[in-house]
């Protein structure tokens, strides 16, 4: 990656009357990077690449791009463009119309145009006789479709989207996610990308940052994310986890609430431990958590009884209820399938490299 | 994507400009009014406030306020109504003889007024209606209300019928969607379109002179004086006509103040 | 929904279609008729003949008919120019500020038009607030702007002002910002947006305003009477002298109708090319 | 029964508080309106088209009531008994009793009260009156006159005082060739004028100011009032001479009569003798906007009621003279024909 | 479940001009089932339930509810609500108005609307300041939760719900959807939703509809409609998978196009069998693929070049490509980590217990 980010931003605050949105950003985002965003409702996402286009003014900070401060330049004349979480179609234009928007200010020719517009089209899975269609015929998913067919056309240095495939079904979504990385392989461009799925997030992006009440609590990339989580707010974020409180015992091991700690060898090789007295959370993915027989053996051992079981297309979760009251959620591929019956005791496993310690949380 | 600064400050300029482009006459006509002469001449040098005076004591001039006030408070509220159903049937409803209906209900406007009044004069007498200031108010709606319906119409284009079919969902019947979704969200069109009403309606001359019958309004008396009979009676109505409509004004935003005020406590207390 | 619609809109159509019906309907036949009956005579009852359009073409009345309506073209250009920056800042900027202008202009127009546009003479003319206090400073005297077409259109612009503005208002209030937004970050300049975005969506502002103002300026009479000097003769003078003086009550309902005719073909033709369903996304 | 209430409907003069609070006083009980027209024409067009159910008495000038209004069957004659006493007490001109307050069929029109002579007015600091006396209307033919004049647009009087200017007899017809000089007047006169507008105030600003020396069509009725605003400079003229048996002036005379209401007040008839009550005759004769010569002038009593300055505002000294080198207004015989070049000349 | 359905369909048809969105819908919803609809985008899932609350007319067909024929009944006559896919809030009311907008219409006294909304928006995670928010000022999922919260507030007996949870993050979503689920269970009321989360729908959904232009393809529980789609097409909808066309010889057993068929035992006993000559598609997800040792059998094999590994939070998905060109996908949980290089040759496996034959195809 180049040395020099193409945007910098540094604390940006935003304030909507006396409701702070934004506590201070700093980030930068590197050329041609695919970037995520995600973020619990409400966090800022939205607000922040609406700053960052240009629609919406900070209240502090500073934004460069490519080393210039571009705080108060207007969004017709930044390089970037975005698809809107409200999508934000022209309702006087047909579906075409609204594709070809951006071309037309180009004053490229209506020829040209079209066929840009057909072949956009076509990339979204839509119908060309939809190039007609007016906006308020269209179906949800099919207007999310447009609006980001009309980003696409315009095809500026930094793409920023809002949630642009969540009003699509789940094979749609894969074969349009499939056609944006491809395209920020084959352009080069700059994306910055909000979404809700953390499946799209981990499989299309560069770096993932977290957002949470208008912060940016950790950036990195996915596995990082899923498996290093800076706090237990991120790890809780990611995805299905079980998350132990912990302390640290005078040898500089570990003592665990509702789970025996049976660390072979030097914990402090594999990262889990802690000094005397200090606590932490133990997290460990759903997925690594095994079901062992009475004999077996392992790092980490939890006893509970099994509560329910989900089923969620391949995969199935298990819940299972500790002595100590927690909830440990374990899952398995359909083929994996545990025969154990709900109510039934049962013994579960996980090793230390597959657990990750959250210090000080 | 906010305003900037600039935009902003040039914008309030030129507002302030037109509102001084607004009142330079009426400052004529101020000055007209405390000259002591008729025939003006500026730079003025002998005033007098002798015409206000006479224009407070005058029976005349009150009696002629009350008939266009009169007309003009009633013309105004049944425009409002009459202005937001047919809003409603010129662009929100896609029934039958919609565009029909949006062609016929321009003609009145389309019409002469003076002919307009003339012809109603003719009509009232054919049916025995004698004129008085009520043949007023009817004359003055076939030409108002259509204009206020148009006002009305601009915001009932724009305007997104799913929210009427939420609430008919949850069970409202139409006449709540009217009150609760449809009426709030006109609003700002209904008020501007009464406004509307109120001024055109305060204001006419050529149908109220045929249709008034006995009964005189203040453009009906103003207009023959100034052809008649001119005084400076007649420039010191006009700036009292704005000293009122002010005070009348700053009364509305008292009253709606303090009703805001004791709802909100009210609501709060709960 | 579509069976709903029809019932609602016959409905909601009813009471100004009743107030039309009861008071308009009759005004329009009585005009009607009269326009076809013979010179000067004030009842129904005669022989219908056309003499009343033959004058129209024989004298000469085209040349007022047209500089009405081009004034009233002129006066709604200028208005809708001059509008709509001002209604653009009450709509989308001004906030309490547009309160402001609105009681404002309000204000304005409790004094009835006569008094106002004498107002306007009182300040321009000859020893004006204008002239009279310049020529007291300077001692030079300045030219008299009234008494011409131009101050005639000036005129219609300060007085139709208002029914430019507010319909203006209204419309671009409509416009949603995040279409505006949206076409600023797909790289349309200040003209751009104002083309392709505010000028469609606001339009059923702009059609209602620009249909008021020049359907009133092509009726209106006060203004080239008291600020033109009737140095242009308006159709509306000419219907008005019909009735009037001329005694001749089928002459001017033969004019009225011509006007009828000719502002309705322009209205209604002008509008018919804007498909306002279409434009608000409102076409089934 | 309408005994309880009285409209009239009149020029500037009857509809003011200081005539009309006295006459309510008078009668308690009843509601009296008064509604000043704008324009003769305009106030029998509401009569014309039904507000005969409206008034019990109108006010307009003679001609309209002689030639509109009775022949119309929109006025009822006067009770003769009871009003042709008051002719008695009038100046002379009107005393004889005056003709023409009189349908043909001798039946009593109206009552007579304000006049005045109306010919054009100038402002004597730049056209002295003996100027403007002696050139009458050829005043305004003068290319010196070019830029210098308005025409105030009182359309009846302006084919009046054409037709005066062309050499013609208004009341007689007036074709051919007598046509031919009327349009030459016309647009000689609307081309070379500097203004033209409907509004006396203005005309008489535009005069005050210097903006104009003189204007077309004009009289006691449109100077009195600048000149008792303290603008002497500012006066009436009739010709000296002129084309109907050596007159070039003319003088209007207004009538008040009874409007032929189905159901008539009883109201009416006292008003009008109401008003020859020689206080009330002087708040008529100085109303709020215009001053005006009455005939009642003929009796002393009322005569008592003017000052110096009100009498030389309506020209007193020269009254009785201009009256005489005045005509008749009457009818306008050819009034269609003229109208309809008059127009067209206003509008090229 | 009762005899009698809530709500029966039949033959419904909406077309808008020329163009048929629905193609002639049967369906019986049943007396407090929750039932889904999924399908792709414009496939008239929107519309249907339109037309079921009585926002849009039929253009042919019955409607019953409980037996009585709805079709005219205004929408503000029939027991049911819906969340609309476009919000439809009132933006002239606060978060609070809108919220207690049904039970005004119920006229219940101010001070119960009020404990109501408050409750609603702490079930569904919003602060209790948002109450005097406008709605403007909303954030987009905000916004969503105020729509669901409006609906729950009304409490219908016929619950609609258009794709209700789609802009809200993954955490919420899950905590959204058990409280939903709960709220169902609880009332027993007939809750009929749409959504684009597979995950969503098979965690849900008593039965699940499947639609496909206007037509409804499938209708069966979860389970059923995972294992045993009717189609391709809604074999490949809910879900990866790998689909091999293939075709029965003259034993009854099959002949595979890029898959090694070595059933052992009667086929027919498990099903995949076909008869000679007959065509149809195998189906397998990709959790029951597994990668094969040399020495390894199974019942069905598959040899190819590994070519993508890919992160999808627990699970790890890779890509191979076959030799008939065919590229099949298999599932791992990050603990069972395949360890081949992309480029590596592979043999993949998995057992006639895991297939599913669909015939015709
Ligand atoms: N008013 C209309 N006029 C014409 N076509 C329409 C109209 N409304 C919807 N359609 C079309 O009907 C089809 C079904 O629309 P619907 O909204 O039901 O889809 P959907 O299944 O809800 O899709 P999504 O998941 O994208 O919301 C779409 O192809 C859409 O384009
Ligand atoms: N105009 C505004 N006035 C006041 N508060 C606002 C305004 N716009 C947004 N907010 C608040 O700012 C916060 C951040 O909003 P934003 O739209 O950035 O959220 P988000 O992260 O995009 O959420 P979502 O995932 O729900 O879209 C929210 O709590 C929202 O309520
Ligand atoms: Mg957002
Ligand atoms: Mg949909």
């Amino acid at each position: 990656m180049p040395s020099q980010p193409i945007l910098r931003l540094r604390n940006i605050v935003k304030k909507f009357g006396t409701f702070t949105a934004l506590h201070g950003v700093d980030l930068d985002i590197e050329e041609g990077e695919f970037f995520t965003i995600v973020g619990p409702s409400g966090s800022g996402k939205s607000t922040l690449i609406r700053i960052l286009v240009g629609m919406e003014e900070t209240t502090e900070g500073e934004i460069s791009l490519r080393g210039t401060r571009i705080e108060k330049t207007p969004a017709n004349q930044r390089p970037t463009c975005m698809v809107f979480q409200s999508l934000a179609l022209f309702p006087h234009m047909s579906v075409g119309q609204n594709i070809e928007f951006p071309l037309k200010l180009r004053k490229e020719p209506p020829s040209d145009r079209r066929a840009r517009a057909l072949e956009l089209l076509e990339l979204l899975r839509l119908p060309a006789e939809y190039y007609d269609k007016r906006i308020s015929q269209c179906s949800g998913g099919e207007k999310q479709r447009v609006a980001l067919a009309r980003a696409l056309a315009f095809d500026p240095e930094i793409l920023f989207f809002d949630e642009p495939l969540s009003a699509l079904d789940y094979r749609l979504r894969k074969t349009l996610e499939r056609e944006l990385k491809e395209l920020h392989n084959r352009t080069g461009k700059t994306f910055v990308y909000i979404t809700h799925s953390l499946e799209e997030a981990m499989v299309m992006s560069d770096r993932i940052a977290i957002m949470r009440q208008g912060r940016v609590e950790q950036i990195a990339v996915a596995d990082e994310i899923y498996g290093r989580p800076v706090s237990r707010f991120v790890a809780e974020f990611m995805g299905e986890v079980n998350l132990f409180d912990v302390e640290g015992t005078t040898n500089e091991r570990l003592h665990g609430n509702g789970v025996e700690i049976h660390v072979n060898g030097e914990a402090r090789d594999c990262g889990v431990s802690l000094a005397p007295g200090e606590t932490g959370t133990l997290m460990v993915r759903p997925e690594y958590v095994r079901f062992l027989a009475a004999t077996d053996t392992c790092d980490f051992i939890v006893r509970g009884v099994l509560r329910d079981e989900y089923a969620l297309g391949s995969r199935l979760q298990y819940q299972i209820e500790t002595s100590a009251g927690q909830t440990v959620t374990v899952e398995k591929l359909r083929e994996d399938r545990f025969t154990g019956q709900p109510g039934s005791e049962v013994m579960l496993g996980f090793d230390a490299e597959n657990v990750h310690l959250i210090r000080g949380a | 994507m906010p305003a900037s600064r600039s935009t902003r400050i040039v914008l309030l300029v030129y507002g302030l400009v037109t509102i001084f482009f607004l009142y330079l006459p009426l400052v004529s006509v101020g000055f007209a009014s405390i000259s002591r002469s008729r025939y003006l001449s500026f730079p003025i040098r002998q005033y007098s406030t002798k015409w206000y005076g006479s224009a407070l004591a005058s029976d005349n001039v009150r009696q002629i306020l009350m008939t266009s006030l009169k007309i003009a408070v009633i013309v105004t509220v049944i425009s409002m109504v009459v202005a937001f159903f047919g809003a409603l049937a010129f662009a929100r409803y896609h029934w039958r003889f919609r565009t029909t209906f949006q062609k016929l209900i321009l003609l009145p406007i389309f019409f002469p007024q003076t002919v307009l009044g003339l012809a109603l004069l003719m009509w009232f007498n054919s049916i025995g209606v004698i004129p008085t200031w009520k043949t007023a108010i009817v004359a003055h709606l076939v030409w108002i209300a259509p204009i206020a319906t148009l006002i009305v119409a601009i915001r009932a284009y724009g305007f997104d019928p799913a929210l009427e079919e939420a609430a008919r969902d949850m069970g409202a019947d139409t006449w709540t969607i009217l009150r609760e979704i449809t009426l709030p969200l006109l609003m700002p069109g209904i008020v501007s379109a009464g406004l509307f009403a109120f001024l055109l309606s305060w204001g006419n001359f050529p149908l109220s002179l045929f249709t008034t019958g006995a009964d005189s309004t203040l453009p009906e008396w103003l207009y023959a004086k100034m052809v008649s009979g001119y005084s400076p009676l007649v420039p010191t109505l006009g700036v009292m006509s704005v000293v009122a409509s002010f005070l009348v004004i700053l009364a509305a935003f008292l009253i709606s103040w303090v009703l805001r005020a004791r709802r909100r406590a009210r609501a709060a207390r709960n | 929904m579509e069976r709903l619609d029809n019932r609602l809109g016959k409905l909601s159509a009813l009471p100004i279609g009743l107030i039309l019906l009861l008071a308009f309907m009759a005004p329009l036949i009585v005009v009607a008729i009269f326009s076809v009956m013979p010179q000067k005579v004030f009842s129904f009852w005669n022989l219908p003949d056309f003499s009343s359009y033959a004058v129209f073409f024989q004298q000469g009345y085209y040349r007022s008919l047209a500089w009405s309506l081009g004034m009233a073209f002129a006066a709604t250009l200028i208005l809708f120019l001059l509008c709509w920056p001002l209604a653009y800042g009450m709509a989308k900027i001004f906030q309490r500020f547009s309160l402001v202008i609105t009681v404002a202009v309000v204000m304005s127009l409790f004094v009835p038009e006569n008094i106002r546009l004498f107002g306007w003479v009182l300040t321009l003319m000859k020893g004006g607030l204008i002239e009279g206090y310049f020529r007291h400073l300077t001692g030079i005297a300045l030219p008299n702007p009234l008494y011409n077409a131009g101050i005639t259109v000036f005129g219609l612009v300060y007085v139709y002002l208002p029914f430019m503005l507010f319909p203006l208002a209204q419309g671009i209030s409509m416009i949603p910002d995040d279409a505006r937004q949206a076409a600023a970050d797909l790289g349309a300049s200040r003209w751009q947006i104002l083309t392709q975005i505010d000028l469609p969506l606001a339009a059923p502002g702009i059609v209602v305003g620009a249909l008021l103002t020049f359907v009133l300026s092509a009726g209106a009479l006060a203004e080239s009477k008291l600020l033109g000097g009737q140095s242009i003769i308006v159709f509306a003078n000419d219907i008005e002298t019909a009735f009037t003086f001329g005694q001749n009550w089928p002459l001017g309902a033969a004019l009225s109708v011509v006007l009828i005719l000719i502002i309705g073909v322009l209205a209604i033709a002008g509008i018919a090319r804007i498909d306002l369903d279409a434009i608000m996304g409102r076409k089934r | 029964n309408r005994n309880d209430q009285m409209n009239i409907l009149c020029w500037e003069g009857y509809n003011t508080d200081t005539v009309l609070g006295p006459f309510r006083k008078a009668h308690p009980g009843a509601t009296v309106k008064a509604e000043s027209g704008t324009s003769d024409p305009d106030m029998i067009n509401k009569l014309r088209a039904g507000e005969i159910k409206v008034w019990d008495l109108i006010n307009v000038n003679q001609p309209w009531a002689r030639d509109q209004l009775y022949p119309g069957k929109l006025i009822k004659p006067l009770e003769k008994a009871r009003f042709m006493p008051y002719f008695d007490k009038m100046l002379p001109d009107f005393a004889k009793p005056y003709p023409l307050a009189f349908a043909d069929d001798g039946n009593l029109l109206g009552m007579p009260q304000r006049f005045g002579p109306f010919s054009f007015v100038v402002n004597t600091d730049k056209i002295s009156r003996a100027e403007a006396e002696d050139q009458g209307w050829k005043l305004f033919l003068d290319p010196k006159m070019k830029g210098r004049y308005g025409v105030l647009t009182y359309d009846n009087w302006n084919i009046i005082h054409m037709c005066l200017t062309a050499g013609l007899n208004p009341f007689k017809p007036v074709e051919g060739d007598d046509q031919a000089k009327f349009r030459d007047v016309a647009k000689q006169i609307f081309a070379n004028s500097k203004l033209q507008s409907a509004d006396m105030t203005a005309m008489n600003t535009a005069l005050i100011n210097g903006e104009i020396d003189a204007y077309f069509t004009g009289g006691t009725y449109t100077a009195s009032p600048a000149r008792l605003d303290g603008a002497s400079n500012i006066r009436a003229i009739t010709p000296n001479s002129g084309p109907v048996g050596g007159k070039g002036g003319v003088v209007w005379v207004e009538l008040t009569s009874a409007v032929n209401n189905p159901d008539p007040s009883s109201l009416a008839e006292d008003f009008l003798e109401f008003v020859q009550k020689p206080d009330i005759c002087k708040q008529v004769a100085f109303a709020e906007g215009t001053y005006n010569p009455i005939a009642q002038m003929g009796n002393p009593d009322v005569m008592a009621k003017f000052s110096k300055e009100e009498l030389d505002a309506i020209q007193w000294d020269s009254l009785e003279e201009e009256l005489s080198r005045s005509l008749d207004y009457e009818v306008v015989s050819s009034y269609d024909a003229l109208m309809q070049i008059y127009t067209e000349s206003r509008r090229s």
